[in-house]
């Protein structure tokens, strides 16, 4: 399931949601990211996410059927916000249920290095400086890198 | 064709979107971003790093030498930093 | 943080309290284990966790060094719950935040292996069948294994 | 000596703790098991398999070479099953 929205979520009702009346789900893993209040040296006052309306849908879609094809998943959640966020503001959840604890970890970690890389969401900070983009990270790319078969 | 742009390559075109309509010459990604490059000195600033510039056609991740079709929505954006 | 209770908690309200007041935790991951209802061909209609009080608070504090000390973490919370569950329940909740979202991966993942084979609790199925002591596993043992240094 | 007994352990024993005193010989955790074993069919059987008898020693894992103490906690249970 995935959604993908301007209002905050609730973290703990959406994963018990996610595995309400499921009989054989071992455990949950899930990750939430929070908007960090550095960027180097300045403080951020705000977060701006922008996003690519229907492309982003589409592509979370196709991720979250990818990691049901690579692991047995008894539910899968990802939860991506836009718009104007402050410090401290969830950001996005992804959560995956599993009668096998490793392919929870696995296919959760997957998605949101997956997330980082290929989901269309821009960052704009607003520092004491001004607003500036946040510039991609190699070490992301690296992570996605990871899990590509080919390689 | 529907032009869209993201993040920075949009503050520095100046626009979200437009419709454009580029010369038969034009088949390819390759292509339309070299043709929107001479349009303008803000196009030549957004597109001038080609390392930096994603291109998505009706909402699909394609490559430079992806062919064109008329109608198609092609989006320009930098990486992408959600998440 | 620990916490061994018989009472349920809410994972959300944990999650956001780990975080509450911090600056620069770019991300939290967690795992939530549930109570499964079917062991091999029965269906299980509770289960018992027992525990042995003193060693599992002292064991799971050492273990949550062990990984502050492996990891940058910000903060790190480990609940674990005994007593009589149902089908359903929550279990345990071991959630580890940092700036790093390798870090709070590995962490939580090297949490919960470990809780697995080295947290002295047992669980006692009550099935169709009778009751039953639950079977370690193996592949427990070796998910442990992995995270040990000096192999 | 305290000692406690958890799980399947206590159930085969029949309690879940008790305070023994072993005779001089027992001086390590191996020792004690083999001791335990001879007071009765009830400690026979549920230690008869060694690969399933863990000890926690004052709260502490140790393995069948470790020293007793006298005053000393001595836990004895099965493979741990939580989380």
């Amino acid at each position: 399931m995935i959604r993908v929205q301007r209002e905050d979520f609730d973290t703990g009702k959406e994963l018990d949601a996610l595995t309400r009346d499921m009989t054989s789900v071992g455990g949950v893993t899930s990750f939430v990211g929070l908007v960090r209040d550095v960027a180097g040296a300045e403080k951020i006052t705000s977060m701006t996410l922008e996003h690519y309306p229907g492309m982003t849908e589409k592509l979370l879609a196709e991720i979250e059927e990818e990691a049901r094809r690579r692991w047995p998943l008894a539910a899968v959640l990802i939860i991506h916000r836009y718009g104007e966020l402050k410090p401290g503001d969830r950001i996005v959840l992804v959560a995956c249920a599993s009668s096998h604890r490793d392919a929870a970890f696995d296919a959760c970690r997957f998605l949101i290095d997956w997330l980082k890389t290929k989901a269309p969401f821009w960052k704009l900070e607003e520092t004491s400086a001004g607003a500036r983009w946040v510039d991609a990270k190699d070490s992301d790319d690296d992570a996605t890198k990871k899990w590509d078969k080919s390689s | 064709m529907k032009l869209l742009y993201f993040a920075w390559l949009r503050t520095r075109i100046g626009k979200a979107e437009e419709t454009l309509d580029p010369p038969a010459g034009v088949t390819t990604v390759g292509e339309l971003i070299e043709w929107l490059k001479a349009r303008g000195p803000n196009y030549a600033d957004a597109l001038k790093n080609p390392k930096l510039v994603r291109v998505a056609v009706n909402r699909e991740y394609v490559t430079l030498a992806h062919a064109l079709k008329s109608g198609d929505e092609v989006a320009l954006f930098p990486p992408v930093t959600g998440g």
